[in-house]
């Protein structure tokens, strides 16, 4: 399947592009996912926190993605 | 319970207003600002970026949560500006109502709190010389 | 520091302004308004008799107070109304600005608890059958 | 000498008047002051509490009241 990753803050600069577009196994993992993506853009390592949302909750690491979820990398927050 | 997100400045009377109930004589309000200094080193302006749909639900969230551990809360409005400010703009605004007024600074200070914990948005400041992505690395 | 006294509504976003301040990122705000309730029983409206010159004496030294014990408070602004308030009426509003969130809500509450304590102004209550004077006997 | 108090909220309804002069021996204190107040309106006496004040200062109970000052009866406050 084919999953859409939309980025945000510094993660969206370490990156280079708003969102991407990723192949991945059926029964893809929140953590599966993370884990893709740190190999794939070391600079992802260094931050203090990265979490995956889907479908603007966080996800914990066993939560299954599907094709259609709004996916999302969120890096540490500074709102307020 | 008044959410919202804006790009445009935020009008600080309406929020408390939202928050005003007859039935509670106390409000409180946090009213985040655009400090001139952040560390030591002088900032310039303050570029905040959400997530649109996830920062509202988020929001929601925290106003909920504060709701379940502060049953007497009558109203809570939080509005939260994203996009570039300048020094002393609002960047956010969190105001409750209760009938006694120690319940009103214990909730209001724990949904600022874990809004800045939970919240998808992201900070960018500006210097003189250079932006950080505020507190993304350890 | 802005202490005021006024027997007309208060303006509720000027005194949040006087509390603003480019250095400090936090503003915190109480605003105490007339409850339809109290004990039970239906508050019809209320009336706040003042001392002027006792209540903006001891309105200051509260304020001098808070700046002796948080010393990174930049800005604190106090107005309170006396004479006859309607339901839903502002009848006192505390803001004060600090570099960081934590210590505006302390200093914040540390006012209004002080103030309520020393600062000769006493309110009437008047309810449908009746009129007390709130907390004037054991 | 003669010292005028100025009386607020339910110490003035007790009382009955804004304000009383009374003559005071010089030397007078302000827990004297209070004594003979409580003395002559009993229903001061059933108050939670009940201070003096002079010049705008809650008096300590030897502050010794003088012709000129500005002195005030204050019953339990309630503003906020």
């Amino acid at each position: 399947m084919t999953i859409t990753v939309a980025l945000f803050g510094i993660a969206r600069e370490i990156v280079g592009q708003p969102s991407i577009a990723l192949d991945a196994p059926a029964g893809q993992s929140a953590a599966g996912l993370l884990a893709e993506l740190r190999s794939a853009y070391p600079g992802l390592a260094g931050l203090r926190s990265l979490a995956v949302a889907v479908n603007s909750e966080y996800a914990a690491d066993d939560v299954v993605l599907h094709e259609r979820d709004e996916i999302a990398l969120i890096p540490p927050v500074s709102g307020g | 319970m008044q959410i919202d997100l804006t790009d445009q400045p935020i009008d600080v009377a309406a929020v408390l207003q939202a928050a005003e109930s007859a039935e509670a004589g106390a409000v409180n309000a946090f009213i985040g600002t655009v400090r001139n200094r952040s560390e030591g080193r002088r900032v310039v302006r303050l570029h905040y970026e959400a997530y649109p749909p996830m920062a509202l639900r988020q929001l929601a969230r925290v106003a909920e949560m504060a709701q379940e551990k502060w049953p007497m809360l009558r109203k809570i409005a939080i509005t939260h500006r994203h996009g570039t400010l300048e020094i002393g703009d609002v960047a956010v605004v969190v105001a409750v109502s209760t009938p006694h007024r120690a319940d009103s600074f214990a909730a209001c200070e724990y949904i600022i709190d874990t809004l800045k914990e939970v919240v998808p948005i992201w900070k960018k400041e500006e210097y003189e010389d250079g932006t950080v992505w505020v507190a993304a690395h350890p």
